[in-house]
């Protein structure tokens, strides 16, 4: 196994581009080293992005906040700014694995890993995050919910890498929320999840994405369910449609994790949840 | 074996090995650099046991690969104590029962190390989820948090 | 010499008190070597090839391109290792390497040994098995149905009358009881009868299992190895590969946890036959994959249980049928579940069957108090419905129907003294039966009984001249034991703790010693530890009346020194254990004692334990809010690692209760085997769990000491079980209680 | 003296709770219950143990049997 350690985006597109076998990113590695110890992979080429500063980045401007590819869960917990504009994301990135996880884990990676159970996913899917996508040739900015597009599979053509997730600017009343179900309080996969993000206006949902995680071969973002909560104080009625909405939106599978009826149960009581908690965040009074 | 070289810095003292580059920096620090303090409970991130820290971040050192320890910083629980001092958690630990067959140990020592040297004062609450990633099969977890919570009140008295 | 293991209640000045244990100090800097520490020069790397069937005949194996891979210095099938057909250890070694067929998945084909892990990693790549694949069964349930896969077809169940001429996979029925439980139930004004299911758990130990196995031509070996018994994994090694015994030195590590799991042999054997073929250090490790797919775990089960009571709670008749699995191999699990699954209880008709169940799962090994837990499960889920439904506090149908002192155990013989009514009595009187429960939180207690056992057990005691003293041990260390043994040894001699130094010997250095299992070690290393320092004892009394040149009849032992009895004597200062080794060389040598013992007569514990939970009604997820474990010790040699036992089981017991569980695809293969996905506890899932330690002497042990190790993980999954179900309002009947279970049955019981 | 025993010996005994064996010690014990119900061979094999007056002996076949003390046939147990 070849390990590279480039310095700019482009010759580590390039490097995984030229490489005829299999070629991996390594950003926290925490999936990746993983696979390979299991024998799920056992990549020609292996190219560390940590050493790429444009990848180590957690940069705020006028149009968002750009977290480059390689930051961990650790510095994201650490970045008071970004924690207090989007506190559904950092604690969906900071809920991946343990503190020994959070240590090495990113975003960009958990992204790229494409489990439909991901955490951070559905979080930054209900935030509208778009993610950079760089390759030999050109640069790309896509919505992040394009990336996965099946367990374990991306829409990355080869030699397109992931440099950074950016965030949308905060405005006005906003809040978001990522609740997960886990049987163990900590180091669970998620059985069941859900991300939600708003905006207020007049004490009114003005604006709403809500987005499930292991429902489906990737996270799925529920309009109807987002639909059913706009307009509303959060009352009961629209918080039970918008869990209707959910529920219905599942397709879940049977698995060693959870069943398909707990699944669909459950989305719905989770983004229930996460609905008050986000509402709650931007200032609402239910 | 085709090895690649890596300097390191391993509890303050300089280090050189040579390894596969798909070998975890935990199978190079045991196999190689000879500190069988670093424990291998599953190899998959799950358990915690070969918790180190790189650059001061705690890590699983399964989930890292040796070749990525270059120019780095390591900590292993061999290099806690100060000379023949034990560190306050070290003998907390002891001190507490805080361990049976204590294969888990160095693994819970690290971690909770780099629990007290970012939060002085952790409640009972934040000391049971810094330490979530660690597994211990035997005592129950009691008097582990015990040993911490003493650990950590003797810290703040030296200050 | 012969000794009185009798109690005798003495007073003690050291004993009981809560001390440092001697390998703190290795165990926190590291430096404490377990399996996978140790390393030889030129050593070899082992890999293990593993069937991904869960049930089939290996057609064809070949290992020739393997073999012929550079570094590769050897490769080990069964044809490579003695033949034991029809021999009695033909089943341990189709376990540690499959002959004809696979028998589950992880049942290991091959093994090599090279130069390096990538090599060895290539070999196996390189060695091609052609397999036939069979039906499998993994069910305990669908494997005793009629036309059910057979995992072997020379099974006759025993223990039926007349003797059946088909095979089937049940291996055995094992009936216990006595009185009429008809006539029972017939007496009683309430019966309640209740079906339960637990899951297959593992004990979760955190180190894999990891030798150094080192054998020559000339027939000498050592082996390195993580085990609770290296006397017992010489036996085993030896008699497998023809070994002479004394030959084999094998040295058990420091034990990174075994709970039972590291009792048995699994690649020991293929490590010591590598190197004996390679004719070099050979060190095998397993996975954790390896862990879970093809070591020793627990038992799945299934049961029946009736309990018949008059209105006044007197219990009628207990009737039990359980059904436990035992893997691919004969185990006798289901047997002993059966023995213990009434055994709290002074019941006048009782019956309890018990059903030893083959299937294509991995052989089951023991595992802390084995097969207690789930038959406790059945049993006091049972109790707390038959509470109900007479409208009795459960606690007080308990404490009515407790077996003491004179009781016929349901498992035959008639108790001694027993603590299971103290421990009882105080988990009624405990503060935590008292306090608040909130919103969807409950309440369960339950009991738990456990034989306990003593065993072979050899020690040794070497006086230094310094006074200092050697303490050699055979029983492996696995919870704190050298600390309780230190502690022991200095208060019979009269000498504080830490002049005595505890190690565990290896096996050519003492005679053989039982296994550390069955709650054994405290008890049966800490009755020879008793006996050795009173060789000791006589030695040294004899060396004090020698110096003074008195008799020895007026030579006594007080605190650490030898005193002149007697007034003609009063010039004679006392010669203290120091003075004594100092001079040892000109009175006669080395100063030691020994002792060799059957210890016998371990007596049996009990255990209550409480436990208040929370279960969200929406998620069904379980949060332990508060546990109590109240056990009895005998006699608490170090009560810090007492209490650590009781948490420790306990904690093994709420995971097993709530989320531990082997799950099997309908190909027959684990899905889980990995730490992410078999849950046990974490720290933050768990409170501190409280403990009260009883002691009612067991008077076949001169401390009064009964085992510790196991019983505190039988209650835990009834405990929890009664719990989980006053909090959701439904009876849970299948372990592990986890949210997907308990959710269905809240949603089962509102529609 | 009386012989109770348990488990599956009690199919190996014609489905006998309590048999009738005149024995000293435990050795004795074994021995003749072997040659009275041969097929008890195989439970033998695989471990039993003996109780007397409650106390449970695994390893102890020089034990004497006290005339009128209770015995009880086990399997031998296991532990973890």
């Amino acid at each position: 196994m070849r390990y590279e350690a480039p310095t700019t985006t482009k010759e580590a597109a390039n490097l995984i581009a030229e490489e005829k076998g299999e070629a991996c990113v390594l950003a926290g590695g925490t999936d990746l080293l993983v696979r390979m110890k299991t024998g799920l992979s056992e990549p020609a080429l292996v190219v560390d992005i940590k050493h790429i500063p444009a990848m180590q980045d957690v940069k705020t401007t006028d149009s968002g906040t750009k977290i480059g590819a390689a930051v961990s869960g650790s510095r994201l917990n650490a970045n008071k700014k970004l924690k207090k504009a989007w506190p559904g994301v950092v604690e969906a990135a900071n809920l991946i694995g343990s503190d020994q996880i959070q240590g090495r884990a990113t975003m960009a990676g958990n992204l790229c890993n494409a489990s439909p159970a991901a955490d951070s996913v559905p979080a930054m899917i209900a935030a509208g995050a778009k993610a950079v996508v760089v390759g030999p040739n050109k640069r790309r900015t896509v919505p992040v919910e394009k990336i996965a597009t099946g367990p374990g599979k991306t829409s990355l053509a080869k030699g397109e890498i992931v440099e950074s997730i950016n965030l949308p600017k905060r405005t006005g009343k906003s809040g978001d929320a990522y609740l997960r179900f886990i049987p163990r309080t900590e180091m669970d996969i998620a059985v069941v999840s859900a991300g939600v993000n708003l905006t207020l206006e007049r004490g009114l949902v003005k604006t709403a994405r809500i987005c499930l995680g292991a429902v489906g071969p990737t996270a799925v973002l529920v309009q109807k369910a987002a639909k059913a909560i706009i307009g509303s104080k959060l009352d009961d009625e629209s918080l039970d449609k918008m869990a209707e909405a959910c529920s219905a939106a599942c397709n879940p599978i049977s698995d060693k994790r959870g069943t398909v009826e707990y699944r669909t149960k459950v989305a719905g009581v989770l983004a229930k949840r996460a609905a008050k908690i986000a509402f709650k965040r931007a200032g609402g009074k239910q | 074996m085709t090895g690649t070289l890596v300097n390191t810095t391993v509890n303050g003292d300089a280090v050189q090995f040579a390894c596969p580059t798909d070998e975890s920096l935990m199978d190079a620090l045991r196999d190689r650099v000879g500190l069988t303090g670093v424990k291998e409970g599953c190899g998959t991130g799950d358990c915690g046991a070969c918790s180190i820290t790189l650059d001061g971040e705690l890590v699983c050192s399964c989930l890292v690969l040796g070749v990525e320890a270059n120019g780095r910083n390591i900590g292993t629980v061999e290099g806690l104590a100060d000379g023949d001092k034990l560190h306050p958690l070290q003998e907390q630990f002891i001190n507490h029962a805080a361990l049976q067959c204590g294969i888990c140990t160095p693994g819970f020592l690290v971690a909770a190390k780099a629990l007290l040297d970012k939060n002085k004062n952790p409640t009972e609450e934040e000391i049971r989820y810094a330490l979530a990633g660690n597994l211990c099969r035997c005592t129950g977890y009691d008097k582990i948090v015990r040993a911490v919570q003493a650990a950590s009140k003797d810290l703040r008295k030296k200050k | 010499m012969t000794h009185d293991q009798s109690f005798t209640n003495q007073k003690f000045k050291l004993v009981g008190s809560r001390v440092n244990r001697p390998d703190g100090v290795d165990k926190v800097t590291g430096r404490a070597k377990y399996g996978a520490d140790a390393s030889a020069a030129g050593q070899l790397v082992a890999l293990f090839l593993r069937s991904p069937h869960a049930h089939a005949k290996i057609k064809k194996l070949d290992t020739s391109r393997a073999e012929k891979l550079a570094g590769v210095k050897a490769v080990i099938t069964s044809a490579d290792l003695p033949d034991h057909t029809n021999g009695a250890q033909l089943d341990v070694l189709e376990n540690c390497m499959a002959r004809d067929r696979v028998l589950y998945d992880g049942h290991a084909v091959a093994a090599v040994a090279a130069i390096d892990k990538e090599t060895a990693k290539k070999a196996l790549k390189l060695i091609k098995v052609s397999y036939e694949k069979l039906p499998h069964v993994t069910d305990v349930d669908e494997a005793m149905k009629p036309g059910a896969p057979l995992v072997r077809e020379d099974i006759f169940t025993r223990g039926i009358d007349p003797k059946p001429t088909e095979p089937s996979n049940v291996c055995k029925v094992s009936t216990f009881g006595h009185g009429d439980i008809e006539t029972g139930f017939d007496e009683a004004d309430v019966i309640i009868e209740k079906s339960y299911k637990t899951e297959q758990t593992h004990q979760g130990y955190i180190e894999p299992h990891a030798c150094l196995a080192s054998v020559g031509p000339d027939g000498n070996g050592e082996l390195w190895v993580t085990t609770q018994g290296h006397y017992t994994y010489r036996t085993v090694c030896a008699a497998l590969l023809g070994m002479d015994m004394a030959k084999l030195k094998v040295t058990s590590s420091e034990i990174g946890g075994g709970f039972g799991g590291k009792t048995h042999v699994w690649i020991e054997p293929i490590a010591l036959a590598l190197s004996r073929k390679a004719n070099r250090p050979v060190k095998a490790v397993m996975t954790r994959d390896e862990v879970f797919k093809a070591s020793g775990p627990t038992c799945s089960t299934s049961m029946d249980i009736k309990i018949g009571a008059k209105k006044d709670g007197t219990i009628t008749a207990g009737s039990a049928h359980i059904r436990y699995q035992d893997g691919a191999f004969r185990g006798q699990w289901g047997q002993l579940g059966a023995m213990t699954a009434f055994a709290c209880y002074d019941l006048k008709n009782v019956q309890s069957v018990g059903y030893d169940v083959l299937v294509n799962r991995p052989k089951v090994a023991a595992y802390r108090a084995p097969s207690a837990p789930m038959a406790a499960f059945g049993v006091e889920s049972t109790m707390d419905l038959v509470a109900d439904a007479i409208g009795m506090d459960p606690i007080d149908l308990r404490i009515k129907n407790a077996a003491k002192e004179g009781t016929r155990a349901s498992y035959g013989p008639t108790y001694g003294p027993i603590g299971i009514g103290p421990t009882l009595e105080a988990a009624k009187n405990h503060p935590h039966m008292r306090a608040k429960l909130k919103k969807n939180q409950g309440r369960g207690m339950a009991c738990g009984f456990w034989f306990n056992f003593g065993g072979q057990t050899c020690t040794d005691i070497n006086i230094s001249a310094d006074g200092t003293v050697n303490l050699t041990l055979g029983t492996v260390d696995v919870g704190g034991s050298r600390a309780s043994m230190s502690l022991i040894c200095a208060e019979e001699l009269g000498i504080p703790y830490d002049q005595v130094k505890a190690n565990v010997a290896d096996t050519s250095s003492l005679g053989h010693n039982d296994t550390t299992e069955g709650s054994r070690g405290t008890f049966s290393s800490g009755m020879a530890t008793i006996f050795a320092a009173r060789e000791a004892i006589e030695e040294m009394k004899e060396r004090a009346a020698q110096t003074w040149d008195i008799p020895v009849e007026e030579v006594e032992w007080v605190e650490g020194e030898a005193r002149a009895i007697g007034q003609k004597n009063d010039n004679l200062p006392p010669l203290t254990l120091k003075d004594i080794a100092a001079r040892a060389a000109a009175t006669g040598g080395p100063i030691a004692g020994h002792n060799e013992v059957v210890a016998d007569g371990a007596g049996v514990s009990f255990a209550s334990h409480i436990c208040d939970v929370e279960v969200d009604p929406e998620t069904g997820g379980t949060r332990i809010i508060r546990y109590t474990v109240i056990q009895d010790a005998g006699k608490a040699i170090n009560p810090d690692y007492v209490e650590g036992q009781f948490q420790g089981g306990a904690a093994q017991g709420i995971g097993w209760a709530l989320n531990e569980e082997y799950i099997y695809g309908d190909d027959g293969r684990l899905q889980n085997a990995g730490f992410l996905d078999y849950r046990i506890p974490v720290c933050s899932d768990l409170p501190f769990i409280d403990t009260e330690i009883l002691e009612i002497p067991n008077p076949n042990h001169p401390y009064g000491i009964r085992g510790v190790g196991e019983t505190s993980i039988v209650p835990p999954l009834a405990a929890i079980g009664n719990a989980v179900s006053n909090a959701a309002g439904v009876r849970m009947t299948h372990v592990p209680m986890s949210p997907p279970r308990i959710l269905q049955a809240i949603e089962e019981a509102e529609a | 003296m009386q012989v109770n025993l348990t488990g599956s010996l009690r199919s190996c005994a014609n489905g006998a709770e309590v048999v009738e064996i005149d024995a000293c010690t435990i050795r004795e014990l074994v021995s003749k219950l072997l040659e009275t119900f041969p097929e008890m061979e195989e439970q033998m094999e695989l471990g039993i143990a003996v109780s007397i007056d409650g106390e449970i002996y695994r390893d102890s076949p020089s034990k004497k049997l006290p005339v009128g003390s209770e015995i009880f046939i086990l399997p031998r147990l296991q532990g973890g």
